[in-house]
């Protein structure tokens, strides 16, 4: 059972995710990328994480892929269908990406030495010991983060507003 | 007594120093006013050689003993590690007869310069010069060592340069000068060299030290190691000479030296500095007879030939000063000669004679030159005799000399010269100094005769020199008559200069005659040619075309120089330049270029395409992780890279 | 929970690994810049699959509560910043975009060399 | 036992600072921010004032079970980082002023791109440290694309943060490959668990971490983005990314270094890469800027090759390697802000970065010509100036490791390098500057070129105390 | 260090005298750049503070002990071992009375000068400060630093008030820069080198005299690694062939100041640096490249020697004038023997003072005709006496006419090298031969022939610009007739520094020589 929604879930974020590099069109490939982030929002599950899965599709699925459709319609111009066309060296870049692949594939398959469980971990990993992890262990970096989101907001704002529409 | 002497002697020092002291009052001070600076230096001159006849006498009334042990004072100069060199004087009769014959011509010289520079621009100038040179030989004269020596030779040379570009707005001048300088280093190459491996060897330079170092030390190999290398000294040694006093191949400046004014040309290129080099291998004579007789012989041959060819030179010259320079380097060739046979006496005799009669009749001549306006073509004058009859007197006398007529000075040296190489069994020698006498007294007369004798030239008005420049002349001409004296019995002269063991030699008086034939023979040639016109020199010339042109154009020595100057060292020092620029310097630019080449290169790598930086990011992480997983041995062999150089 | 299953660790990371090597190719071929940032998601979210995959399978001596989530930890911290990085780049290509009227990768090409 | 909170002083007035500088902004008036230079100034001396007692005086500790670091290294890296956006500031204020809009918040980001830095340079682990340096990263984006209705400098902007998340996402890949290998991502345990044998997943890890570090400081290959980016940006963003980002990547780089890479067995094969990649950062980077025209650009490639530089000490590894490393950086923050105020002044006044526009400088601004000549000097690593000493420790390091091949391509290249700073020097000297406007300096920036100056003679000439507080911070590491 | 404690109450001698220009410097700074006669007069007045102490060093020098005198030493890096260490001995308290002649010369060489004053002034203070400093260190270090502050004040003097003749000034400048840089590249890792070696018993140390005593720290093999960098370093900067060809590109371009420091004193730092660190610190290096240094400092002798018969500017054959005089001194270096190394000193002064003399009155001639191509020169000597002597006494000192420095200090060079290089010695000295053609043929074409009318409206040099003629016609001829109170002094430096020791052990395989 387990397997086979892994696959199913698997493959289609992996498929989402190839149309969004090779769709033709921006929007398409917009939509195809919310998909691809559902599709891996089910895998988290598949792996006990329930709240980051929670998380992802919150976030990744929703608000980033709004945003970028937001983006798209902002500075959309002439044809819709040919906005998303790959440049003269594409080839050359689907090579190396295709080397790095089989890079990491083979360390991956390879590797002995991942320090696997005997027997997976069922208890704990809830969201409340998560955020008991965030405030103690993780709480520089956490409140960095909430600095860094302000960071982004702030930036978000000076430069999408630009200078024209202050005056 | 000799105590005395020897306190005299100390003074001897002041010789040289008082006209370097004129010198520097004049350089610094007088410059200005040319009475006063004449004065000065004249009168330096005058004391300088006051103190010369004192310091002769002083060595006359000393006898033995100065000749066995020189007087000598030295003061160190120089004391580091592997070199000490002292600076000092040495008083015996060859330094008291050389310093008598310089201060004497000097100040003759100097005197005469009052009449003759008159009204220079550069007269001042002229007596700084003058004294320099005064002082620079005289300093010379009385060197101790070798290097002492040398460095007066460098400067006599110095001053000879001076003078000799005296005037040198003319083109010739400067370039008289220049080759002079050039010329003689040429030859103090050698002498320098010489200098270095003697003091190797022998640990001085000193002369009295030198040769009993040498005495002692001649036969043992350890010390000096083998014969020949002393040998090797003494040539290296004779080419300083040889420059300097003007033997062939390096006599090629002397001639051209003539540009100076005349009183310089009488003073530096005849009487006094051109023997220097004489004097040196008489100095060293020690070196050159330890060393094999090949050098000696060497010198001897050089000197004959030198003296032959430079006669043969004078026969075709037209410039009146310029035969008077070829006779003196045939004289020169005839000193040289004569040490090479062996004779210092009889060398440093012609020296004495030579110095006066020579400088006799360049003063004569330039008193000639004066009165005509500064030509030099003797076929231009003529008939002066009667316009000019102390000049040309007193210029008859110095013929004579020179041609070896007896009683006069020339007679007594030459003779002796010629009986000593006969004598020391050099017969070929002998024959060439012969012929050499022939010849000298050919074109010495044939310069009188067509000078002073035969019809006058309208366009010259010439007129006789002031006292201050005939006084001089009748000075000279009274030691040109006189000089050759001394070496008579009673006088001595070869008892006080001579090498080696001394043991009086009769005059010979058969071998005079034949000499004296010769010379009037050579005289009576001319007499027929351009007095009697028997003999119509035209024809002759015309007749021997070949040889003739060959004389007139000094047999192409200067030609084959100034080809080896332009087109040897000029090609390769314009060749060496192209190297310079175009190699090793373009090897740097070189470079630099590929350094700022590979920049541009490089530079376009930053395509400002966002994608392929990214590529290439990857590309490289990859690359990377490959040389890691499947390099590592290669890798590592790269680790001899990290240690390059081995400094560590 | 749905648990107990036979999918392996090396499966996760290559699944993780294929997104991240398609979001690769994305951000080397894609013209428009949305696109290629859209790309650079794609392959933080293979970076958190392979987090979280293994947080699910190793194991650590010091079993605890602190250290059994350290993989979720950072997929949180990677979600948080890309989400930044995303609201950031989108007003960057605004900007660019009404500076240059385009949103095209090779326009941007005026600082080189 | 240390209170948190006194430890973290500094990083928590930051913070605090550049939050009230943002609602500075938004709660007075356009017109009647005037006070916000000096107020960051005077804060951020007083920051600076105690992070240098703390580096003296202070506790030294691993808090949060080894996640932070409090320790002599982080803590002189903070005052690196202060310095840096201390003098940026000064020098930044006129450029400052001519921005269109968003004054206040200028400095607010620079205070959080510090903030950044400053949680990098202490993390004793990853995600913290990944944080820290997206937050400073992030920053940079914003601030590299603030002038925004200049071209160049969005598209300096785009490319960064394109660049950028691109090196993250693939640092990040490390990280987690480490944290497969290692079920941890803290720095020492890390190290414990790593020192066996090497293997391909941990090679991989690490280096794709390397990646990801080598992309901040600019390693050669992955340094294309960098002049482009520095070209683009303004002059100030440009100097603070040239001198802290990169101090803070190598801040970072040597920790890492020291705790996992150079603990395994691949270190003979690590470092004769390393090795390769310093000689091919120093050869490139001095190389390329030899031809550059924009003082902002050859400037990035200058910093290139000072990358190199720096990076002969981490492969020489040991105190004094990573003394000569610390060392060379802050000297190198000193050098570099004083030609990057210089290149302020010039964008400020001129509006421009070429360097011909730096024509007759002598004549207009002599003060600012002699900055620069000497920063660009001390750069170069000509005596009696800071950057001579500083070479002298990284070549002596990695000399006495063995590594002499790597001195002579430094000292060699650092010569060569002269000669485009030089180049630059002939302009301001010789050029005729006709018709191009006097360039007075006054005020901070004056004080920022002549105090950079005076620093980089003074540690040239006496660099004994810098080099004390090097060698301390570099022994609290082992 | 055996300083007296009579002699190192004097320790602050030095310092003063380094300072005194830099605090002209310091009070140029603060003039007013119209000020243009004060500046001038201040510059003079430091030199001539910095000039009067180091004469007074030179003649209250103890030659009796030796040694290093006016010794000061204060610890300044202690983690490296740098001392900023001062002191002098009888190697180089010449070198300093040289850089103090020539710099107070160079003052006044300079005293025309009407573009940017106060800019040239400083710079040239500065350059004269450091090469002061490179003379007076007694530490590695302190020696290196010195040596490459020069460097960047010349490259600015030079593209400032330089020439552009056959190449332009720019270039020059550059070239001359990072030529020198580069050799400063390679010593400088031969330095980090040779500093780590001796650091190895855990002391280290930069001090020439503990460096030179550590001798069993250094291999045979790191020695002569060493030492082949030393003479890359080195070598460029003394310009030994193949690494001279920046040298008469430099002194072309170069203001008259800049070429007379530079070719009087800078370039002498490659042969005291030879010495210095070169045979004194690793004499096993040395004398492994004794014979292949010899050969090319020959081949630096006739070679330039040749290329200076074939120039047409006058700072070119001075150019390659001195990069054939400086094969000399290279030549004495690699005979590793006590005389030669005398000798070398010896000629680095005596070269120095002619080189300085020779270029100030190149650059008046300069100055007054702006030309230098020699075609376009001659008979100057009529219109400008004093400086036709000026250009004779530099001409004849150049071509090692006796009386002049030049010559002894030649003779103990080829007194020295004779013996155990023979073959080099006798083409060296058949360099002479060349030098004098060169040196006459310039003379004459440039000073003497017939009058020019363009040159008529010439004024002689006068006033300020008769003090490097006195100044350097003086010492050439002092010391020419004197020599001992140079070469003696060299003597003793060579001697009691431990160098003669030194090249004794080395030197002894070798005795034996040609014959």
């Amino acid at each position: 059972m387990g397997t086979i929604v892994f696959f199913i879930f698997a493959i289609l974020s992996i498929a989402a995710a190839w149309m969004v590099v090779t769709s033709k069109n921006i929007v398409h490939s917009a939509l195809y990328l919310a998909l691809s982030f559902s599709g891996v929002a089910v895998l988290y599950i598949l792996m006990n994480a329930d709240f980051l899965a929670a998380v992802q599709l919150l976030i990744y699925t929703a608000a980033v892929s709004l945003m970028v459709i937001f983006a798209v319609m902002l500075t959309l111009r002439g044809d819709i269908c040919e906005s998303n066309t790959e440049n003269k060296s594409w080839f050359a870049g689907a090579l190396v990406s295709g080397l790095l692949f089989v890079v990491i594939g083979l360390v991956v398959f390879t590797n002995a030495d991942w320090r696997v469980l005997a027997a997976p971990w069922t208890s704990g990993g809830s969201a409340e010991d998560f955020s008991l992890l965030l405030l103690t262990r993780y709480m520089i970096p956490f409140e960095a983060a909430a600095v860094l989101l302000t960071v982004a907001l702030v930036g978000a704002v000076i430069l999408a507003k630009g200078v024209n529409e202050s005056k | 007594m000799f105590k005395e002497m020897h306190d005299l002697f100390q003074w001897a020092w002041l010789i040289p120093f008082l006209p370097f002291l004129s010198f520097l009052i004049i350089a610094f001070v007088t410059k200005r006013s040319k009475r006063l600076s004449s004065t000065i230096s004249i009168l330096a001159i005058l004391s300088s050689l006051s103190l010369a006849v004192a310091i002769g006498l002083g060595v006359i009334q000393s006898g033995e003993k100065i000749v066995e042990h020189p007087a000598i004072v030295n003061v160190n100069w120089l004391n580091i590690v592997g070199l000490q060199i002292d600076f000092g004087t040495i008083v015996d009769p060859l330094s008291a007869m050389m310093l008598f014959v310089v201060t004497l011509v000097a100040s003759m010289v100097q005197i005469y310069s009052l009449g003759y520079m008159h009204g220079d621009e550069g007269f001042s100038r002229y007596y700084a010069y003058q004294s320099l040179f005064a002082s620079s030989m005289l300093g010379m004269v009385l060197a101790t060592n070798l290097l002492q020596l040398f460095i007066f030779w460098e400067l006599v040379g110095l001053c000879s340069y001076l003078l000799i570009g005296f005037w040198f707005f003319k083109v010739s001048a400067r370039e008289a000068a220049k080759k002079a300088f050039i010329t003689t280093r040429v030859g103090d190459f050698g002498l320098l060299l010489g200098m270095l491996f003697l003091y190797v060897k022998f640990g001085t330079l000193d002369f009295v030290a030198l040769s009993a170092a040498m005495n002692t030390n001649i036969q043992d190999v350890a010390v000096i190691g083998t014969a020949g290398y002393v040998t090797v000294m003494a040539f290296l040694v004779f080419m300083g000479p040889v420059g300097k006093s003007g033997q062939f191949p390096l006599h090629v400046w002397l001639p051209d030296a003539m540009e100076g004014p005349t009183p310089v040309s009488a003073l530096i290129h005849a009487a006094t500095m051109v023997v220097a080099g004489v004097y040196l291998v008489a100095r060293m004579f020690f070196l050159f007879d330890h060393a094999d007789p090949m050098a000696l012989q060497f010198i001897a041959g050089l000197g004959a030939f030198t003296a032959i060819f430079a006669a043969s030179i004078a026969i075709a010259q037209d410039d009146i000063k310029r035969i008077l320079a070829y006779s003196t380097l045939s004289q020169l060739g005839y000193m040289m000669f004569a040490l090479g046979v062996g004779s210092l006496t009889a060398s440093m005799f012609h020296l004495m004679t030579h110095a006066f009669f020579k400088a006799l009749m360049f003063l004569g001549a330039g008193s000639v030159i004066y009165a005509m306006h500064h030509k030099q073509d003797i076929w231009e004058m003529g008939g002066l005799w009667k316009k000019m009859p102390i000049t040309g007197t007193t210029f008859f006398i110095g013929v004579l000399a020179i041609s070896g007529v007896p009683p006069f000075a020339g007679f007594w040296s030459k003779d002796e010269i010629l009986a000593h190489a006969l004598h020391n069994g050099h017969p070929i020698i002998y024959g060439v100094g012969l012929f050499t006498a022939f010849l000298t007294a050919f074109y010495m007369s044939r310069l009188f005769f067509v000078v002073f004798m035969g019809p006058e030239k309208k366009e010259n008005h010439p007129h006789e020199s002031p006292w201050s420049m005939t006084i001089p002349l009748m000075i000279l001409a009274f030691f040109s008559v006189f000089g050759g004296f001394v070496a008579l019995p009673e006088h001595n002269f070869a008892f006080f200069i001579h090498y080696g063991t001394f043991h009086h030699e009769p005059i010979a008086w058969g071998l005079a005659g034949i000499s004296v034939v010769a010379g009037l023979l050579g005289i009576g040639l001319a007499y027929a040619t351009y007095i009697k016109k028997a003999i119509s020199a035209e024809k002759v010339a015309a007749q021997y075309s070949g040889i003739y042109k060959l004389l007139k154009n000094k047999y192409y020595v200067d030609e084959l120089y100034l080809w080896l100057i332009h087109h040897i060292m000029d090609g390769l020092a314009k060749i060496l330049y192209w190297f310079d620029i175009y190699i090793v310097d373009g090897v740097v630019n070189g470079l630099a270029l590929i350094t700022r080449g590979s920049g541009r290169v490089l530079r376009r790598t930053n395509t400002g395409q966002l994608q392929t930086y990214a590529m290439v990011f990857f590309f490289a992480v990859v690359i990377i992780f490959m040389v890691f997983a499947f390099g590592e041995g290669q890798l590592s062999a790269l680790n001899p890279l990290a240690t390059l150089g081995g400094v560590k | 929970m749905i648990g107990n299953f036979s999918v392996g660790l090396s499966t996760y990371l290559l699944v993780g690994a294929m997104l991240f090597c398609i979001g690769l190719y994305g951000v080397f071929a894609k013209r428009n810049i949305i696109a290629v940032l859209m790309s650079i998601e794609l392959m933080l979210n293979a970076v958190n699959i392979n987090f979280i995959a293994f947080n699910r399978f190793i194991w650590n001596e010091k079993i605890g509560v602190n250290y059994l989530l350290t993989g979720h930890v950072a997929a949180l911290f990677v979600i948080v910043v890309a989400a930044a990085e995303v609201a950031v780049g989108l007003a960057l290509i605004i900007t660019i975009y009404r500076n240059r009227q385009s949103t095209d990768v090779d326009d941007l090409n005026w600082l080189k060399w | 036992m240390f209170n948190i909170t006194t430890v973290l002083t500094p990083e928590i007035a930051l913070a605090v600072l550049s939050l009230s500088l943002l609602a500075i902004g938004l709660l007075i008036p356009a017109g009647a921010r005037k006070g916000m230079m000096p107020l960051t100034v005077f804060s951020l001396m007083g920051v600076l004032g105690y992070t240098l007692y703390d580096f003296f005086y202070g506790p030294e500790a691993a808090f949060l079970g080894g996640l932070y670091m409090h320790d002599q290294f982080a803590v002189y890296f903070k005052i690196l980082f202060l310095a840096a956006a201390l003098l940026v500031v000064l020098s930044s204020g006129g450029y400052v002023q001519k921005l269109p809009k968003h004054r206040g918040e200028f400095y607010s980001l620079l205070l959080m791109a510090t903030l950044g830095m400053m949680l990098m340079a202490g993390a004793g682990e990853l995600i913290t440290m990944y944080v820290g340096l997206e937050l400073m990263t992030i920053s940079f984006y914003i601030l590299v694309a603030y002038l925004a209705e200049d071209a160049r400098s969005s598209e300096a902007g785009v490319k960064y943060l394109i660049l950028g998340a691109t090196s993250s996402a693939i640092l990040l890949y490390g990280i987690s490959l480490i944290y497969g290998l290692t079920g941890s991502t803290e720095l020492l345990e890390i190290a414990s668990k790593l020192s066996g044998n090497l293997t391909p997943a941990s090679l991989l890890a690490t280096v794709f971490i390397l990646a990801g570090l080598g992309f901040k400081i600019s390693l050669v290959p992955f340094h294309l983005w960098s002049p482009d980016i520095y070209e683009g940006a303004p002059t100030p963003v440009t100097a603070f990314l040239a001198i802290a980002s990169k101090a803070a990547a190598f801040a970072v780089l040597i920790r890492v270094y020291l705790l996992t890479m150079n603990s395994q067995t691949f270190s003979a094969t690590g470092q004769t890469l390393l090795f390769v990649l310093a000689a091919i950062t120093m050869i490139v980077g001095n190389l390329i800027a030899i031809p550059q025209t924009n003082i902002k650009r050859l400037l990035a490639f200058s910093s290139i090759a000072q990358a190199g530089y720096l990076m002969v000490g981490i492969i020489a590894g040991g105190i004094s390697g990573i003394k000569g490393v610390i060392f060379y950086a802050m000297i190198y923050v000193f050098a570099n802000m004083g030609a990057f105020a210089v290149a302020t002044l010039v964008a400020e006044k001129q509006g421009s970065s070429e360097i011909k526009d730096l024509a007759g400088f002598w004549h207009r601004s002599p003060l600012a010509t002699v900055v620069m000549t000497a920063s660009l000097l001390s750069l170069a690593g000509i005596p009696p100036l800071a950057g001579f000493v500083g070479k002298f420790y990284l070549f002596s390091a990695a000399m006495d490791q063995g590594n002499v091949a790597i001195a002579y391509i430094g000292f060699v290249m650092s010569m060569i390098s002269v000669y485009y700073y030089l180049s630059v020097v002939k302009v301001m000297f010789l050029a005729e500057g006709d018709g191009l406007p006097e360039v007075p300096v006054h005020g901070a920036m004056k004080f920022t070129m002549v105090f950079t100056m005076l620093i980089t003679i003074a540690i040239g000439l006496y660099p004994t105390p810098l080099a004390k507080m090097a060698i301390a911070a570099a022994q609290s590491l082992f | 260090m055996t300083a007296l404690p009579t002699v190192s109450s004097m320790s602050m001698l030095l310092p003063f005298t380094l300072l005194a220009p830099l605090a002209a410097m310091l009070l140029i700074v603060f003039l007013p750049k119209e000020e243009t006669k004060t500046i001038k007069i201040v510059a003079a007045m430091g030199m001539l503070v910095s000039l009067v102490l180091s004469l007074y060093a030179f003649l209250n020098y103890q030659w009796e002990p030796g040694g290093m005198q006016y010794t000061l030493t204060i610890p300044w890096i202690p983690d490296l071992g740098v001392n900023l260490a001062l002191g002098v001995d009888g190697l180089s308290l010449p070198m300093l009375l040289l850089t103090n002649l020539i710099g107070f010369a160079s003052i006044y060489a300079s005293w025309n000068i009407d573009k940017r004053v106060k800019e040239f002034f400083v710079l040239l203070l500065i350059l004269i400060a450091g090469v002061m400093g490179t003379f007076i260190a007694r530490d590695l270090f302190i020696f290196f630093l010195f040596y490459e502050i020069v460097v960047i004040p010349i490259y600015i003097m030079v593209i400032i008030w330089g020439s552009t003749k056959r190449v332009t000034k720019e270039y020059a400048a550059m070239k001359l820069t990072i030529y020198l840089l580069i050799g400063s590249a390679f010593l400088l890792v031969g330095m980090v080198a040779l500093y780590l070696a001796a650091g190895a018993n855990g002391n280290p140390t930069f001090m020439f005299d503990q460096l030179s005593a550590r001798q069993d720290l250094y291999s045979p093999a790191f020695q002569k690694v060493a030492f082949a960098l030393m003479i890359v370093g080195f070598g460029s900067l003394i310009s030994m062939f193949p690494f001279h060809s920046w040298s008469p590109d430099g002194y072309a371009g170069a203001p008259t100041a800049v070429s007379m420091i530079h070719a009087g004193v800078l370039k002498k730092i490659g042969g005291y640096g030879l010495i210095r660190l070169g045979i004194y610190v690793l004499p096993v290096g040395a004398s492994f490249w004794a014979p292949y240094i010899a050969t090319l400092a020959v081949i630096s002798v006739l070679y330039a020697a040749f290329i200076a018969l074939a120039q047409k500017d006058l700072k070119y054959v001075v150019g390659y004038s001195s990069v054939s005089h400086m094969g000399y001194v290279i030549i004495a270096v690699a005979a590793l023997n006590p005389t030669a190394a005398t000798g070398a000193v010896g000629m680095m002064f005596a070269h120095g003072v002619m080189a300085a003399l020779f270029f100030s009155m190149i650059g008046f001639i300069y100055e007054k005709t702006h030309t230098r191509n020699i075609a376009d020169l001659g008979g100057l000597a009529h219109q400008m006496p004093r400086l036709a002597i000026g250009f004779m006494i530099a001409g004849m000192a150049s071509l090692g006419l006796p009386g002049t420095v030049n010559f002894i200090t030649e003779f103990t060079i080829f007194m020295g090298v004779i013996n155990v290089l023979p073959v080099h010695a006798i083409l060296g000295i058949a360099g002479i031969i060349f030098t004098a053609v060169y040196i006459l043929r310039t003379i004459a074409n440039v000073l003497f022939g017939p009058r020019r009318a363009e040159w008529d409206h010439l004024t002689d040099i006068r006033g300020p610009e008769l003090v490097p003629l006195v100044i350097f016609g003086f010492v050439i001829f002092f010391a020419g007739i004197f020599p001992n109170v140079l070469l003696g002094m060299i003597d003793s430096g060579v001697t009691s520094s431990g160098l003669a020791k030194v090249l004794e052990t080395v030197s002894q395989a070798k005795i034996g020589g040609l014959f």
